[in-house]
């Protein structure tokens, strides 16, 4: 049996490494640092890259850099540092340059902490950077989804070309949990645009800056296309207890897991409730939002920050079905028992309407 | 009829560069090409361009370039010359993208003495952008954000960053060299050569420190330009080799 | 079933190490189990403590706010978690480094004098196995045969520590309840 | 077409001069002068008028910035 | 008269010296230079400070120094710049700092174009930094709007102790308009919060790094609360033509602008259209939208981006009407002939289904 | 019955610091407070704290403090004291935070000769996130991201970065000294001393550098790290003043 | 009423400052004005140019993809922009710049020998103002005084260049047509 | 309650105090030692045994990182 007893952190790493990462650039931060010292630990031996970087700033340009030869490419960091590296993002974007780029978040705004937190879930896919783009966010929910999702990762930013976020958090980081690991991979797909010197052909250039607005407008349209692609064939999902659910609850990552702990205790009260959980959070399932919404009246979304991934929610039932909203930032991680809690009193609510 | 002065290879031709008349931009160009041509390294290799005024420098070079976002030029050319060891790496870079808000990614790529080549264009101010103060401006030098001259009580001395990477043992090639002149342009094509070989025989880190005529923010001819360079600013930052670890043994 | 379990003591102690091992054989007992430990800055001041969740069907939340088994290694981390054990929970203690128990009614108590026996055994580092050998008995929920194996797994590479953990953990057990 | 008498033939593309000046200054033959003609893009070109001075040193095309001059022996 | 001439990259910095702005720390980018440079100008002259610092990353973190001392401040950047500020942001927020960052947008992502672009609206409405926060974003349609905007921005900023973000593009930033600018402030806010040395008092200290979850909990949920204040009394959108309009525009600063002349056309052609402009993009005037959408079914979102105030237009409209979204992404600059066909287009097709 | 050694006003009494046992950040701590007494500066003083193990130092200082993103100390302290020269102004920084991240805005302060004081724990590692790598760490020591030890082949060589900016013309006064025992630590607290008369006398910028023991980190007990950074880490970062130009006539 | 000027010659000519004075003379005859001057890297080739709108009401964009009035100051200008200009609308060159001008017959031309005038005045540099006085002859909607007064606010401080521009703005003004 | 022998006093807040060792390898009498008793926080304190030995040299309250040693004149 190859299952084995691992944390989160150590779990993006192997995953990475059996995705075939060739190189990994990162900066130290809680609570992400067993990450980094895992690829310490493992990529020199493979006769791959590890460099901890000045910053996460350089980090993420020594991401474009392996990136632009075609080698699978992969940093991480924690809220702070995933914002130095905006700018980066938005570069790689431009370039259509495909990385993995992992966020273990805590508490914000600031220095904040370096508890558990959901509260750069804007960031993650509204494009923290500056113009007109997208990541794809895959957000796992035990450690086991951190290994097959990152694993997968790689190929969505190879497929469509793109950077990709991975939002985890600081529970999924320092957590450990039974791992049965996908094989390595074999041969990793071919890149022609990858700059390799002209050789005897011509010689070529990766930019992001084109000058002439209408060409600028055609890139921007361009990446929308392939946007829209990744809508269409990646968007994934969990749906938990819905076939006959009458409340519905909406979380990601930490926090559907605990709710699905909630949802359970419910049950046990006769409580109709179930739980669809985004996993990717960018393209979110606003159509398996819609559709659910077709015969429930009630949603609840609970996440670990003041609501953000609500507005999506709000885009998705477009005002069909009614919203609360439960919210614990900061760095505290909400209970079961506080969850079960909530979905009880809007269930009674309902319950009293449809008298 | 014979062409004494054969076209670089690694240059395109016909192409009307966006310089202004008289700009070290397009010399220094020119000379990357040839010496590319010369050492045979033009099919494998790969340029990291700088944003500034040669931020188009890949409608010209007619080898493979990547962009960077201003200032991180030398984290691009890590990530590149890690990934494939076997590409030629350098970086192109301007004063402000280099020693300003380049200063980590400068210092940091020289301290790890990364086997890349830095060329480093000291025009002593910002000029894409307009002129504005560069960390390599000379003192009381007017530029759009210093209208009274470079005042070192409130925007601080030109900063020799070059000097100070030369310092580093993982350095091992650092030269100034100025385009200012027939001899000063051969002996820039010179230090290039040099610092390219640097690289080819694995040796590590070189940076060369080219001051370069900016003539439309210095607003001077073309020729002033090239005068100034001789007779003022090789003051502050004179020419020469500043390290040369090449004879070292490991 | 679902049974919480924190382990507290001083950083050196080893604390982890029993979670890690502990944790590792709840899934070689093929239970679903997560282990979180304290981390960051909370280590700073030198305690050190986990949680483990083991249970037979998935588990919500790797946090326990009230564990049902506390084991605690010395007096500090006796005064932080012992208010934290659930009413009717078992609080396990090295005897040796805790001379004072709060009071409380509603929970069961054993001692057990972990770093005397591991001395006697020669390794008093292994006080923290000996209390792992100690919880097994007590919360017989992981078979003796699954650490052991556990512990082959995880120290394989070192040997001789295999060996006298293995011992410890024998005596924790066999000597359980002392 | 070429004058028997000259020994170096300098040929410089004057639609992409800048006239920055910088090869009339240079020459050490002062073979090259400004032409008091623009070009399409509004510069006074830098063209050869003495030819016969011209000893092919190649200095002119080592300070063009565009790399427009070509010199021919005969 | 003392009406002047005057560009929108000066009048930002004009306006803000006569706010009281004591210190500029700014690092140049096309589109905004002349705003600096202005700042370079003036600033020493009148005994305040101005420095260009040696990257964005920098010049936020100044700010932040400046902020701490109660002094206003300033810095401005474009798009890539923005970028590189999001952790001082953040910063900024968690601290409850006030500030007035210039946000001149270019087309983007990555490197992009210089040319006038809408494409940071996510980064500027939804915090590009990490952590719950949000800041208040002010969006001028003329360069007059500039001056008496930036004004404000600094009395919003101190009042709610909240960075503020004022947001142009390239267009605004280079146009010169006819101006008449307010009188210099006299006396300042006081400050009791600012630092400067404890002298007989007690010590204290500003910082964001609060460790205990719930303590971090309690300081998100105050935000929330200050950003509810700022919800009821900043929110700030011009009517235009709304009174028999049948069919309503929703655009902002240059495309607000451009939409007007669009509307004066198809008004000639007996077309009842109308426009609303969001002058605070947060908060975003969803209230007032929600009352439109009682009586009018018809709404159009121009942008100069693929998409993005369009998503608080839906939510605000949440599903009671229809929304037609036209973006002219990259730096491309639409006409007012541009605009109404598409005006005239949805108008039409109302119009049928009316049959 | 007279105490002999009064508590320092500016250090707040009664408060158990989070640092480990032996740890070098609560003895340069005490310093700080003793010498602003001494000084008279606690009542005009801000203290920028980094992030780094002293980012909770505000809870032991009796003075003003704010806090930094990690390594941008010197751009904060730059904004308080431009915005407000009558005030004392210092940061407080590890070697991570420095001459890491911080690199650009380090260089950039220096070379302005903001009047500040810059007080740089230099313990070899990064502390606070558990000891990895840091610009400081010496060839072949062992961290959690070099757990061969550091590799110049890899990792680049041990910065020193306070002897770089102390060739700046604005760098007023720059010292290296260690918490390594009784006369080690007498020393740092007249190496304070002297960098803060220096930014009273409006001289301009001063950087004290101080080996630092990490027991923690090092694996070593607190007695034998001081040992270890007098006998080792002094053979790699030599202790002296690095420059004093206090005489300089302006 | 809406007016779309564009002005267009090489870096040195002063066309932005043209605009400029311009401009402020629209604003101080009470119109609604906008300028908006090519910028950034468009300039390193060494072109200049600017768009002027002058209304009587709002102006909804100061860009002029199709200009009611072009003036070009030199030859590629006249190259780059001509096509641009709206049917029927007025182009006013600097005949002495532009020896080449493309066939359109849908447009109304005046030339104006801008530099020989300047010359014979003794500042070729003036050119610029010369082109300014025609130019306001020929669209008549700004008085040759507010020109004036615009020119003395803004060259205030430099008399001497000031009166220069007068000069030259008047002869442009009297010469047109020429 | 003091000793008329001793000329100083060394006290030390044991609680605070976690027991590095510094000022025990530091005091050059050898005053002070490691208690092995452990206080609340689990640190083996130190403390003075020999105080005669002390002249109040304050070398002790040097190297305390803790600030957590007072030394007093009788
Ligand atoms: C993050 C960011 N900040 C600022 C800019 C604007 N910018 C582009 S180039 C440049 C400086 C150019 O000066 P230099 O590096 O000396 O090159 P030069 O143009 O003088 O050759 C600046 C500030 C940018 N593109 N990105
Ligand atoms: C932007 C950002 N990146 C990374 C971190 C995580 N971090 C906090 S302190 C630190 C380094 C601490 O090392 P040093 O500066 O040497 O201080 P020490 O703890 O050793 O005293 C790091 C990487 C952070 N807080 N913010
Ligand atoms: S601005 Fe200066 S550096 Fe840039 S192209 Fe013109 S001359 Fe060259
Ligand atoms: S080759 Fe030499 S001599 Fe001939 S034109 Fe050129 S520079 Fe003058
Ligand atoms: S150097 Fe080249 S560009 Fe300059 S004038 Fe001579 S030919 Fe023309
Ligand atoms: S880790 Fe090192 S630096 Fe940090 S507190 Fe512990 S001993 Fe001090
Ligand atoms: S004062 Fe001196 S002698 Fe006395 S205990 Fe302290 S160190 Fe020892
Ligand atoms: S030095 Fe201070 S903390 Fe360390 S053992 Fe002595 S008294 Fe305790
Ligand atoms: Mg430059
Ligand atoms: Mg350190």
């Amino acid at each position: 049996m190859n299952k084995v007893f691992i944390s989160g952190n150590h779990a993006f790493a192997e995953a990475a490494i059996r995705a075939g990462c060739h190189c990994y650039f990162g900066y130290p931060i809680t609570p992400q640092n067993e990450l980094g010292e895992y690829m310490a630990d493992h990529m020199r031996k493979l006769g791959r890259v590890f460099i901890q970087s000045e910053s996460e700033t350089a980090a993420i340009n020594m991401v474009i850099g392996g990136a632009a030869t075609g080698a699978r490419v992969m940093t991480s960091s924690s809220s702070p540092g995933i914002s130095l590296k905006q700018e980066g993002i938005s570069f790689l974007a431009g370039f259509e340059l495909p990385a993995v780029i992992v966020n273990v978040m805590r508490g914000g705004p600031g220095l904040g902490n370096i508890a558990p937190a959901q509260g750069d879930y804007f960031q993650a896919t509204r494009g923290g950077g500056h113009g007109d783009y997208r990541t794809p966010v895959f957000a796992p929910a035990s450690v086991q989804e951190i290994a097959d999702l990152t694993y997968n990762a790689f190929n969505v930013a190879d497929k469509y070309r793109t950077p990709v976020m991975m939002l985890s958090d600081g529970m999924m980081g320092q957590m450990k949990e039974p791992v049965v690991f996908p094989e390595p991979v074999g041969t990793l797909p071919e890149k022609e645009w990858a700059l390799r010197g002209r050789g005897d052909g011509p010689s070529r250039y990766l930019c992001s800056l084109i000058l002439d607005a209408m060409e600028m407008e055609r890139h921007n349209w361009k990446l929308v296309r392939k946007y829209g692609e990744i809508e269409k064939n990646e968007i994934r999902y969990e749906e938990y207890m819905l076939d006959d659910a009458e409340i519905v609850v909406i979380a990601y990552g930490t926090t559907a897991r605990i709710a699905k702990g909630a949802i359970k205790r419910v049950r046990k009260d006769g409580v109709k409730a179930g739980l669809l959980r985004p996993i990717t959070l960018w393209p979110f399932p606003r159509k398996a939002l819609a559709d659910l919404a077709t015969r429930i009246r009630q949603f609840v979304v609970f996440e670990m920050s003041t609501g953000q991934m609500l507005e999506d929610v709000q885009i998705a039932l477009a005002g069909k079905a009614d919203i609360v909203f439960h919210g614990r930032p900061g760095g505290v991680v909400p209970t079961p028992v506080e969850f079960a809690r909530i979905i009880y009193r809007e269930y009674q609510k309902t319950a009293k309407i449809q008298l | 009829m014979k062409l004494k002065n054969a076209w670089p290879k690694y240059y395109k031709k016909g192409v009307v560069t966006h310089y202004c008349p008289g700009c070290g931009h397009g010399i220094v160009h020119r000379i990357v090409a040839e010496v590319l041509e010369e050492l045979d390294l033009g099919k494998s290799a790969i340029c990291v361009n700088p944003a500034g005024c040669a931020v188009l420098a890949y409608l010209y070079f007619d080898f493979d370039v990547i962009e960077s976002a201003h200032g991180r030029g030398t984290a691009i050319a890590t990530g590149v010359k890690r990934s494939r060891p076997d590409l030629f790496v350098f970086t192109y870079q301007g004063d402000g993208d280099l020693s300003a808000i380049g200063t980590a990614e400068t210092i940091h790529s020289a301290n790890r003495g990364e086997n890349i080549c830095v060329i480093f264009i000291n025009n002593a101010v910002y000029g894409m952008t307009g002129g504005q103060l560069a960390p390599t401006t000379l003192l009381d030098m007017k530029t759009t954000t210093t209208p009274l001259g470079r005042d070192p009580k409130y925007d601080g001395y030109p900063l020799h960053i070059t000097d100070v990477v030369a310092q580093f043992p993982g350095v091992v090639y650092a030269e100034r060299v100025a385009v200012d002149g027939p001899a000063g342009i051969r002996k820039t094509k010179k230090a290039i050569t040099n610092a390219f070989k640097t690289q080819v025989d694995g040796l590590g880190y070189s940076i060369i420190e080219v001051l370069s005529p900016c003539p439309t923010n210095w607003k001077l001819s073309p020729v002033d330009s090239f005068k100034w360079v001789t007779e003022v600013m090789t003051k502050e930052f004179p020419l020469g080799v500043l390290t040369d670890k090449r004879t070292r043994k490991e | 079933m679902l049974l919480r379990v924190l382990l507290a003591g001083s950083g050196g102690q080893g604390v982890l190490t029993m979670g890690n091992v502990l944790g590792n054989a709840s899934m070689l007992d093929n239970y679903h189990v997560t282990y979180l430990p304290s981390y960051g800055a909370a280590m700073r001041g030198g305690t050190a403590n986990c949680t483990l969740c083991i249970s037979d069907e998935e588990i919500a939340s790797p946090v326990a706010s009230a564990p049902d088994v506390l084991v605690v290694m010395n007096q500090p981390s006796m005064l932080s978690f012992i208010s934290r054990l659930e009413p009717g929970g078992q609080l396990l203690y090295n005897a040796d480094l805790v001379d004072l128990v709060p009071e409380r009614g509603d929970i069961e108590l054993y001692a057990a004098p972990a770093n005397t026996i591991a001395r006697d055994m020669g390794n008093e580092r292994a006080a923290n196995m000996v209390i792992l050998g100690a919880l097994i008995k007590m919360t017989t929920i992981i078979k003796v045969e699954t650490i052991i194996s556990s512990i082959e797994m995880m120290m394989g590479s070192k040997k001789k520590l295999a060996e006298t953990s293995v011992k410890a953990i024998q005596a924790g057990y066999d000597g359980f309840p002392f | 077409m070429t004058k028997a008498a000259v020994k170096h033939k300098v040929v410089i593309d004057v639609e992409m001069c800048k006239g920055c000046g910088l090869c009339i200054a240079y020459c050490p033959k002062k073979v090259l002068v400004e032409s008091e003609h623009l070009n399409k893009t509004g510069y006074h070109f830098a063209e050869p008028c003495d030819l016969d001075q011209c000893t092919g040193c190649l200095i002119c095309t080592l300070v063009c910035p565009e790399v427009v001059i070509e010199v021919y022996d005969e």
